[in-house]
């Protein structure tokens, strides 16, 4: 019997589609359905300037949106080869950092709602609060920044965000623990979690999954140390992994992350030099490609522009670590029950803005 | 010819629709409950739990604890059959278009229409792309608009509240209709 | 439904036999060039631990599976199709864990029949990013599962990036 | 001086008031007439008449009770809800009572609400599912008293139904058919396995939920509520039977399929279980009636462990059976908001494998208690 986890679903955070096979209550076969929010994107892009591009790029996924931003400026950057001031390096990191605990909490909030502990949802709901309002402080807006620009960023850090950041990453760490102890502590998370929609080394790697559901089966891959861009040579953090691939390590790399980002955000913000934080990029494009890959909350965003001299890009094509990971959702599911759907889906932080484009 | 009980429902159904429209007693008992009854409409509204994009988000965070709807009675229900507003807060896509005219089919008829955020409105940054329907008003008719991209949560709030004065005004009477 | 890579071999990922000292971007390029002599051109170092390589379209399917076997490119990143005025170049992203480098593949298909080898069979990440791309771009892939439109509308007449479309 | 005098002697007033009309009229009128209204007036004034009334209107009495607590239960639960999540809860709807309005705002507007009968739904079913859950959850609640002079009972002396607690938990146990009606006439996927599950979630908790009563039969030994409670004079049985308890508890939380047990109208997994189809007033009665078990389980909690009305009588005995009845829901509330759901084949073997074996050591242990000849 098919059943049609259609897009209107609590547990489809955002619109897709996801048809199972079931027989009793195991899934047999697993289809999933993507589009329903394709807005061609990448056609859009070509006909506008570089500048015009950076909110479109805001709204691909809606969840880090700073990151997509930063991604299509490094990569901007790359084709016309921009030599970025260091104190917009250091922002842009300590930025991409808070909106990386933003995002991962916002997938705390929906994973804790989709397995029916509603106080998970509000406590991460509340606690991201305090980065948005940090974000706000730098950009102006909630959810979609519009703050880096072609060689640096849109205005300065405010007066008084170092103490602010310093102060929400020393509230963050002691929240983390409370989460942990609420999480780890429910035997009833625990028997949900573990042992759920394992995903094999070999696996993982041959479908092309990464970040966290990649880190989480035992890879130790992270673009921000193995291939690292911006100023993240210069901070020390390590990447997290865990050995046994299922939702409960999926969680546990998560939460990890999050204490990595609040390390990363200490350092980026006190080593953060005086002196300028923009370099005014030229209007017209050279020929020629332009490369960016950069670590996104949900794994590996990447990004190839070709300009050809004039004020538009002739082609921008964006890679989505979900779009693939959701391509691999079929081996995560087979066998597992119909409440583990929600479990495994849940775990790989679904965000439809950027599967679909 | 078999008198069922099917045709007496019916029957029944349409004498009592007589008596309250032509009669005074149809007006008499709107007066004594249309007030109630527009109190309580107004004073539970139970949106549709359906995120299309980033408003999406706005709309999870003014049901958290910072932006409170549960004040003001706000509940998402998950099934259409149970709620009274269908918020729209992303782009429609012309691949989602009929699923969700039918959503929309499927709620029971005292229902509005909250358009969130410049997508719903009029397709906001991806106006001309290929695949996006320029505003939900084209097929579903919209009762409150709400601008911003992403709307704040408190300009969810104070559509809310704009929807619940709407209620207010256009009052209309169990009974008669009137 | 979809064959999940089934060349691809589920053991430990073993070393190709290169020689120590040299850094990876040498030492792919020299093996490279051993296994592809003719069709394989331009290898160029675009910055440290990415590099360039253009190759013809017939050798492309020997070259992944050469590259995933022997050389422990585990990982295809991105598939792009670029239009151009009389060539469709895809460009393919493919990343080895072991030595974090990057390599961009380069193929170029005449404008009139954009058609390739899909490499679904070497890595399995590659069966919907080729789909998007026959979806978006209208390149076909040979013998890939099952390619049909996935972002799209099934009844979607055209292929919306080509830049005859103006819709 | 127990509630069927009190509506005895109301009913009792009333018939005079309206018999001064039958007499007169027996006066007025010539004849065969008049003749018949004197005996209206005699029949009504007959015992018979005045009692079946009278336990009419103690039905009612306790119908009212039990709506007042529902919507009591409804506000306390999106309080404690608010407190525990940081929010305030209902506030603006009854501004000045702190937001209790707001669920007799959901009810009528839930009334108000067009009725949608889905097209290929089987009529009958749909129409009945509810009908039952709500009848067979009122039922339960007719046998269990307030007090010892504050229950339904059908003369002066008596002290309610001589079997009442298991006539209770015979009628709590109805619900399953209604839920599996309703799931399945209305032909909805989600709403036929919301209503498989919950039917087997109700089986399987309905043995060790059995058991644990049985135990206190056992020690009480008597079937009726008045006799359990009697027999909890000097001890409440949750000191003794502490085993029992926790499992009748557990056995509660998913009777009343309230949240880690929350698998039939799971939200996220099955869109509302069987509730999916039904919009308008079928819903509301739905919602209200699974808070109205909610108030049914506090009840039968506090009459068979935490010895009903016993307790200090600075306070009147229905008053005392209301407080701990909150408590106990207060509790289970407490575990709904913090854990989270549990997945289908878990709560089967967690009601098998676990909760059996305790409800039998603690009938046991009632066993023992009883030949040691403590109680």
């Amino acid at each position: 019997m098919w059943i049609n986890m259609g897009p209107q679903h609590p547990m489809t955070h955002g619109l897709w589609n996801l048809r199972i096979k079931v027989d009793g209550e195991t899934i047999v076969d697993a289809e999933p359905e993507v589009g329903y929010l394709h807005r061609g994107i990448e056609k859009l892009c070509e006909r506008r300037t570089y500048t015009q591009i950076i909110p479109i790029t805001d709204r691909l996924c809606y969840g880090s949106s700073l990151t997509w931003s930063h991604l299509y400026c490094l990569t901007v950057e790359d084709l016309m080869n921009i030599e970025v001031p260091p104190r917009a390096e250091y922002i842009r990191v300590a930025a991409i950092e808070m909106q990386r605990i933003a995002s991962h909490l916002m997938w705390l909030a929906a994973y804790a709602a989709d397995l029916g502990m509603l106080v998970g949802f509000i406590y991460a709901m509340r606690d991201r609060e305090i980065f948005i309002d940090l974000l706000q402080a730098l950009s102006g807006s909630r959810l979609t920044y519009n703050y880096p620009r072609i060689g640096g960023v849109a205005h300065d850090a405010p007066p008084n965000f170092v103490r602010d950041s310093l102060r929400a990453c020393d509230y963050m760490e002691g929240k983390i623990a409370e989460y942990e102890k609420l999480y780890d502590g429910s035997k009833v998370f625990m028997m949900r979690n573990e042992g759920v929609g394992v995903l094999s080394k070999e696996d993982a790697m041959n479908l092309g999954v990464t970040g966290p559901p990649l880190r989480a089966s035992g890879v130790k891959y992270d673009l921000r140390k193995d291939q690292p861009y911006s100023i993240y040579p210069e901070l020390d953090f390590e990447a997290v992994t865990h050995p046994d691939g299922d939702c409960y390590a999926r969680y546990r790399v998560r939460m990890e992350e999050m204490r990595e980002s609040c390390k990363i955000i200490r350092q980026a913000v006190q080593k953060m030099p005086q002196g300028k934080w923009r370099v005014l990029a030229p209007r017209i494009g050279p020929e020629g490609t332009g490369l960016g890959r950069v670590e996104d909350p949900r794994g590996e965003g990447m990004m190839y522009i070709v300009g050809n001299g004039t004020q538009r890009p002739y082609r921008v094509k964006i890679r989505s670590p979900i779009f693939v990971t959701v391509s691999a959702a079929k081996h995560m599911l087979l066998g597992y029950k119909v409440a583990d759907v929600v479990a495994i889906m849940g775990g790989l932080d679904m965000c439809i803005g950027e599967t679909d484009r | 010819m078999m008198f069922r009980s099917r045709d007496f429902v019916k029957w029944a159904d349409g004498v009592f629709e007589g008596v309250f429209r032509r009669s005074s007693l149809g007006g008499g008992l709107d007066l004594l409950t249309k007030d109630f009854f527009n109190w309580a409409t107004r004073n539970s509204i139970y949106p549709l739990h359906f995120g299309i994009m980033c408003c999406a988000l706005e709309m999870a965070v003014a049901s958290a604890p910072r932006f409170d709807a549960q004040r003001f009675g706000i509940i998402y229900r998950s099934s259409p059959r149970q709620c009274d507003v269908l918020l729209v807060n992303g782009p429609v896509s012309k691949k989602l278009k009929p699923d969700l005219k039918r959503l929309y089919d499927q709620m029971p008829s005292p229902k509005w229409v909250v358009a969130m955020g410049e997508c719903a409105i009029s397709g906001g940054p991806f106006y001309d792309s290929y695949s996006i329907v320029p505003g939900v008003d084209q097929f579903i008719p919209v009762d409150i608009y709400i601008p911003g991209c992403p709307a704040r949560p408190e300009a969810l709030i104070d559509g809310f509240i704009k929807l619940q004065k709407l209620i207010k005004e256009n009052k209309r009477g169990l009974f008669t209709g009137k | 439904m979809d064959k999940r890579g089934a060349g691809a071999p589920a053991g430990a990922i073993e070393r190709a036999p290169t020689t120590v000292g040299e850094n990876p971007e040498e030492r792919t390029f020299k093996a490279l060039l051993e296994a592809f002599p003719s069709t394989l051109t331009d290898f160029k170092k675009l910055r440290k631990g990415i590099v360039r390589a253009r190759i013809e379209r017939r050798d492309l399917l020997e070259c992944c599976r050469y590259l995933k076997d022997k050389l422990g490119f585990e990982h295809i990143s991105m598939i792009s199709a670029v239009e151009y005025e009389n060539r469709f170049e895809i460009v393919y992203h493919i990343t080895c864990y072991g030595s974090c480098l990057l390599l961009e593949l380069i193929t170029q298909t005449p404008k009139d029949d954009p058609t390739v080898e899909s490499v679904s069979s070497v890595w399995a990440g590659a069966n919907w990013q080729e789909r998007e791309s026959y979806d978006l771009m209208g390149i076909k892939f040979n013998n890939h599962p099952n390619l049909e439109r996935i972002l799209l509308p099934k009844d979607f007449m055209y292929h919306p990036l080509r830049k005859d479309f103006k819709g | 001086m127990n509630l069927f005098q009190f509506c005895y002697g109301i009913i009792h007033w009333l018939v005079d008031l309206v018999n001064h009309l039958w007499y007169w009229l027996g006066d007025v009128l010539p004849g065969a007439l008049g003749e018949f209204f004197n005996d209206v007036g005699d029949l009504a004034a007959s015992h018979g008449n005045i009692s079946v009334f009278a336990i009419l209107l103690e039905v009612i009495v306790i119908v009212i009770i039990a709506l007042i607590n529902v919507l009591n239960f409804i506000w306390i639960d999106r309080k404690f809800m608010g407190r525990m999540f940081d929010f305030y809860g209902p506030y603006y709807v009854g501004y000045r009572i702190g937001g209790w309005l707001q669920n007799l705002a959901d009810g009528i507007k839930l009334f108000v609400k067009e009725i949608i009968v889905p097209k290929k739904a089987d009529k009958l079913g749909f129409l009945l599912g509810p009908i039952i859950f709500v009848g067979s959850s009122f039922l339960a609640l007719a046998t269990i008293p307030l007090g010892t002079r504050f229950g339904i009972e059908t003369s002066p002396t008596d002290t309610g139904v001589p079997g009442s607690a298991l006539i209770a938990f015979a009628f709590f146990a109805i619900a399953p058919f209604s839920i599996l009606i309703s799931g399945w006439s209305s032909n909805n996927k989600y709403s036929l396995i919301g209503g498989m599950r919950s039917a087997a979630q109700m089986m399987s908790y309905e043995i060790p939920l059995l058991l644990t009563v049985a135990s206190v039969f056992l020690i009480a030994g008597s079937f009726s509520f008045t006799g359990i409670i009697d027999a909890q004079e000097n001890i409440w049985f949750a000191i003794p039977l502490l085993l029992g308890f926790v499992v009748f508890l557990v056995c509660l939380v998913a009777e009343v399929e309230v949240q880690p047990f929350d698998l039939p109208e799971a939200e996220a997994e099955l869109v509302e279980g069987w509730t999916v189809e039904y919009g308008g007033m079928r819903f509301g009665l739905f919602m209200m009636t699974s808070y109205l078990r909610g108030y049914i389980g506090g009840a039968l909690a506090t009459a068979l462990f935490l010895g009903g009305w016993n307790g200090p009588h600075i306070i009147p005995e229905p008053i005392w059976f209301l407080i701990k009845a909150y408590i106990v829901f207060v509790i289970i509330e407490w575990a709904r908001w913090s854990l989270p759901r549990v997945r289908v084949d878990q709560i089967l073997n967690i009601g098998w494998k676990r909760l059996m074996p305790l409800a039998v050591v603690n009938l046991m242990i009632a066993a023992t208690f009883k030949t040691l000849g403590w109680f």
